[in-house]
């Protein structure tokens, strides 16, 4: 299914729109072509999802296939997972990604280990999406950013886009990989703009994508950190520091090659994201580098800049402090590459 | 059809009887707290829409007679209460400090939360209010905790866990239902019928017309009320904290009420109709109490508006607290993440 | 007491009319299809105390009736089935293969799941066998999906879901029939109530008496009848696949049966009696069965017997076939993870 | 309370017990002496749990103390959760640690956060015991290995004993840690015995333990794979290679400074846990010792032997293949002290 579109295509200069409707504008056309896919998650049809992204659609395609659910997100999720064993394209929508802690055992018990149980006469092609992150003030149990977790289930891949463009892509990719696959929005993401094309493209599963080439630090990035990281970036080109920023796109499978190879060209490592740091998709990150050819070309100590270990507070000020922000980056990375440590 | 709140009316001979035990001096302090809560929601909205809080917040307008006549039927600081996302009103009802409870939803250290909550966690663990909560039904296991815990340390508390129709559909309400009524916990599982979670209203939820029904899954005696009347309120929770306490175990209670405002503030509201909104407006349970206390002889008009500006003014007070109160140092970001 | 197997016998009259309109054949079928699942399930035993097959296993000794009136009453093959982890029986009245299963039961590259599933995880996909449950309950809301195919796929197929007395006390319970019934999805829930969840009866998991009476919370209609008379059984299910069939949405049954092993091998059955044992070993399902084949004049004893014997050798094939099959190849080993 | 009981006293010659005896006993003295403590669990009374952990608790403490609950995950941790809030000290027990699957909102949104989000003010002081782990054939769904999840979420504490010993003594401090405690404990270490105090006694959280000293790598090894390393390390001996093996026995908080100067000390390290490599707790590990001062210590590639990224099969052969065994852990210390990497 996926040959049928262009893959990675340049994006068109003038068509910039936000990550709400690239993603709304791909659930849309994926739709309309193929009558397997349908959408299923709590308040999506005429309140839109909690945060706009399936506004519209329940007009275009009814109640059957942008479905309003109670809310029972164990049994939601199951409505993704047995619906998918037989023969749909579900895509669930897990309102903030918090509440996923209510559906771990239909996504890692059934929904990942359905098919290597049934020794791999089943699938489930499913995609899950959704809304992660802080910044909006909607404190602890609004906030989290648990893709690591999913990570560590065989039988799930773990996609988290960066930005419009790639939403759109990755979740072509996703909707037609054959497995479950978690698919992380980051919820300030979700505002931000850039040109996207208007047809249905793919942007393969397992590729890391190299968003600035750079000689003097790799940073690896994920999500709305690819963003901070670019501006982070262009701050330091000023002072003559090139930045390397590696998008790996999709946790698991992760593209071990692009970032080793990045790290064998730069011989710094810096890894960004907002997740809690402590058992976090850095240190996954960091022992494959360790672990790697790269090894021997590290000039600098490995160093991480995930979330602090905390809940996300609710004041805005201290919100901010608890996870990665643009002058944090520039100034771990600054150290590193001058030789801090 | 029989709007729900005359369907579940409070019998007139025992509401007058409620009010006669009351008294005047509980009935003004009913209005007073009815009062305020709709000022301190009024004053949330408004705080929100100049950008003073940030963050989501959900408004109990038009459920004021449910947070007082409940809070009012049990022993607030005695008994435990485990509060959900539209909590503003219970918190207040329970007697909570209204300037600290603003300068939570402010951000402000001097919160109960110092800042760290913000409106969705309001907490006052002194006074056994065990907070609010972020995960719809997320307090519903927690009250089979706080009630086995009662048990085992074999005191005659009660834990009162509130949550809403949209609730009553997740696992966790059914898992704590039973456990709670297997083992006879003194809790009063009470379930606030608002008419819709978030955009989904009861009548697509669910099958069934009242969630109190569900109390027979589990051998749970139910009571169902009009939560617009703060008397029916009290009365039916007063029965069911008197039957827990008698040990007869866990008690549902289903409030049928309405909120006025949107679910949170992206809420456009696509899912109902005015019409509908104003037949709920007309059973606003302040006026509605108000003139009940009037007719009783237990207020005069002005009497009304005085115990109204009041609260208001209690309102004004608590923003002039929290507007004084220091932002959390960063330096203390990391506090309070262990014992 | 009445036992309950006899407080919800099938009406004398009515097992007359259901063994008719079976007849002979089918008759005869069904009493083998009980002799094979009680003959796999004691090699089964008698392979786990040999060592030949490890981990954990669940007999449905004693619940015979279930599975076979049940399979056949809907369309095996054509509908769906969701099985648990008591769930062998289920398998081969649903009609899947004997030899693989029980190649899979050991671990073989034959078995259905190339021996990666085991005991509790076999499924024959081809079939709409999808696959038994290591998780209680956790087929539940897989069923929802499954039911919400169906109907956005337009079949007229259904999707049967079985679990235990222990798994209707899971959140998933509640939230699946709730979503199935507001929905109206062809899903026959379906708990064999044997009395215990490992070791906790159902009388001290729940304060109240029947399981299908849950039924009521989500306007799902449920019947009890008893699990030990396979007539019963299929007449119940058919009943309730016509329902679901013409559209009315989900039904609850409970089959009320006991298990004769304990849960698994490492059960002591400290939590129940010899007495309550023996009670409902006298209401083994496949000599009362049998014993109206007989009277009906469909068979003679002898016949009973040549069915019997036929059965235990169709396991002793499998077993052959079984031993006979390779083992996975390590090289294998990280094979159908991922589509 | 802590102090009341003796630190790391040295276990008595002859007092040899298994993993599950050491537990029982601690339990059973533990409730002795404070009747705020009490257990909750599936299956723990009559029936003694589904491991015997707990067998015969019951006939001594009744049933109120020693509480069976009905197959309700997110309601027994509830009662945890609510207990401990409210003055009591329960230690539940996940009958597999797989269970915990229907349980995470409930530690992870609730006993996690509570303290944080009510401003520091209340506590959770509850212990959850789960079984985890693969080697019983019982596949997929009750096989799991978990603790990386807890790690990542602040405000919950790790545990994870390699032998009866220290079973014994981190779970006295597990309870009076005044947190909530996640409690893993090892289905096969449960048979294995060594000497253990008959008294109570506490070993700190926090306190990583040098095993066995040595001088040419680093292992860093969590649960039975301690007892694994311990064994590949008698083997090794007698080529002459000398191995270091170091329990952290919390994994959060981790005790940074034992495992970094280990690491100065032999210049090679490789980390040995079953759970699922990728997303796992070695990560966590290889970060920490790539980004330290350790760092420019290191003679080699950091490694890791993580269980492979799979479910656990059936099969008892592919199922022994899917985790560290003792001849891996042999093969790969040998090759990253000969420089094989
Ligand atoms: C587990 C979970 N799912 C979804 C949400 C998002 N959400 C917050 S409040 C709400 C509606 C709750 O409805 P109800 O229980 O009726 O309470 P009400 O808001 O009407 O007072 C939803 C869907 C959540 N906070 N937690
Ligand atoms: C979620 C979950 N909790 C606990 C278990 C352990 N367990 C397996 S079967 C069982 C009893 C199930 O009882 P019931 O549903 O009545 O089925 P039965 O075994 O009686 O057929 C338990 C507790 C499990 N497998 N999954
Ligand atoms: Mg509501
Ligand atoms: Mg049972």
């Amino acid at each position: 299914m996926l040959e049928k579109f262009p893959v990675n295509p340049p994006a068109p200069e003038g068509r910039v729109i936000t990550c709400v409707e690239a993603l709304r504008e791909g659930l849309r056309q994926l739709m309309e072509q193929d009558p397997s896919i349908f959408l299923i998650g709590e308040d999506i049809g005429v309140y839109g999802g909690a945060f706009g992204v399936t506004a519209g659609l329940v007009d275009q395609f009814g109640e059957e296939r942008v479905r309003d659910t109670p809310i029972s997100e164990a049994a939601l999720t199951g409505a993704c997972v047995g619906s998918a064993l037989t023969g749909m394209h579900p895509i669930g929508e897990m309102q903030f990604s918090d509440f996923v802690v209510l559906a771990m055992e239909q996504l890692v018990m059934q929904a990942a280990k359905i098919r290597f149980m049934f020794g791999g006469k089943a699938s489930v092609p499913m995609v899950m999406r959704l809304a992660a992150g802080s910044g909006t003030g909607a404190a602890a149990q609004h906030s989290e950013n648990l893709e690591n977790w999913f990570v560590h289930v065989p039988g799930l891949k773990v996609v988290m886009p960066s930005n419009a463009y790639e939403a759109k892509g990755l979740l072509v990719s996703a909707v037609y990989d054959g497995n479950p696959v978690m698919f992380f929005e980051n919820k300030l993401m979700y505002k931000t703009s850039c040109a996207v094309p208007e047809e249905l493209y793919s942007i393969p599963l397992g590729k890391a994508n190299v968003a600035r080439a750079g000689k003097d630090l790799t940073i690896v990035a994920t999500s709305i950190m690819v963003q901070r990281s670019l501006e982070a970036a262009r701050q330091l080109a000023a002072e003559g520091i090139e930045l390397e920023v590696v998008d790996p796109r999709t946790l698991n499978p992760l593209d071990d090659e692009t970032l080793v190879n990045s790290v064998i060209k730069t011989g710094k490592l810096l890894i960004v994201h907002e997740a809690v740091q402590t058992g976090g998709f850095g240190g996954e990150v960091a022992a494959r580098i360790a672990a790697s050819p790269a090894f021997g070309y590290l000039e600098a100590p490995i160093r991480r800049l995930g979330g602090k270990d905390m809940p996300i507070p609710y004041n805005r000020n201290l919100e901010k402090h608890a996870v990665p922000q643009v002058e944090d980056i520039v100034e771990e990375a600054r150290k590193l590459v001058r030789g801090a440590y | 059809m029989i709007h729900p709140s005359q369907e579940y009316a409070l019998d007139p001979k025992r509401a007058k009887q409620v009010l006669k035990e009351l008294g005047p001096e509980t009935g003004r302090k009913f209005l007073e707290t009815m009062y305020t809560i709709r000022a301190f929601e009024e004053k949330a909205e408004e705080l929100y829409g100049l950008g003073k809080v940030h963050g989501t917040m959900h408004l109990s307008i038009g459920q004021e007679a449910s947070a007082v006549g409940t809070s009012n039927a049990v022993r607030k600081g005695y008994d435990y209460l485990l509060n959900h996302h539209r909590g503003h009103g219970h918190c207040i009802a329970w007697g909570s400090d209204i300037d600290r409870m603003m300068a939570e939803f402010m951000g402000k250290e001097t919160g109960f939360c110092r800042g760290r909550g913000g409106s969705m966690h309001i907490a006052d663990i002194e006074n056994n209010n065990l907070g609010a909560q972020g995960i719809v039904a997320g307090s519903l296991p927690i009250s089979v905790g706080v009630g086995l815990s009662i048990k085992l340390r074999q005191t005659d508390q009660i834990c009162l866990v509130i949550f809403g129709d949209g609730g009553s559909n997740e696992g966790a309400f059914h898992e704590s239902l039973n456990m709670a009524s297997i083992w006879k916990l003194p809790v009063l599982f009470l379930c606030e019928n608002n008419q819709y979670g978030m955009s989904m209203s009861v009548k697509r939820s669910m099958n069934i017309e009242n969630i109190a029904d569900r109390g027979a899954s589990y051998g749970i005696p139910s009571r169902i009320y009009d939560g617009n009347d703060v008397l029916a309120v009290y009365d039916a929770v007063k029965w069911a904290a008197d039957t827990i306490r008698s040990g007869k175990g866990p008690v549902l209670l289903e409030a049928k009420t309405y909120r006025w405002r949107g679910h949170s503030k992206s809420d456009r509201q696509l899912y109902r109709t005015r019409e509908e909104l104003k037949e709920w407006q007309a059973l606003d349970p302040i006026p509605r109490f108000a003139a009940r206390l009037v007719e009783a002889g237990y207020l005069k008009d002005s009497d009304v508006e005085t115990i109204r500006a009041g609260a208001y003014q209690t309102i004004e007070n608590a923003v002039a607290y929290a507007e004084a109160s220091p932002e959390p140092d960063v330096a203390t970001l990391m506090e309070g993440i262990y014992a």
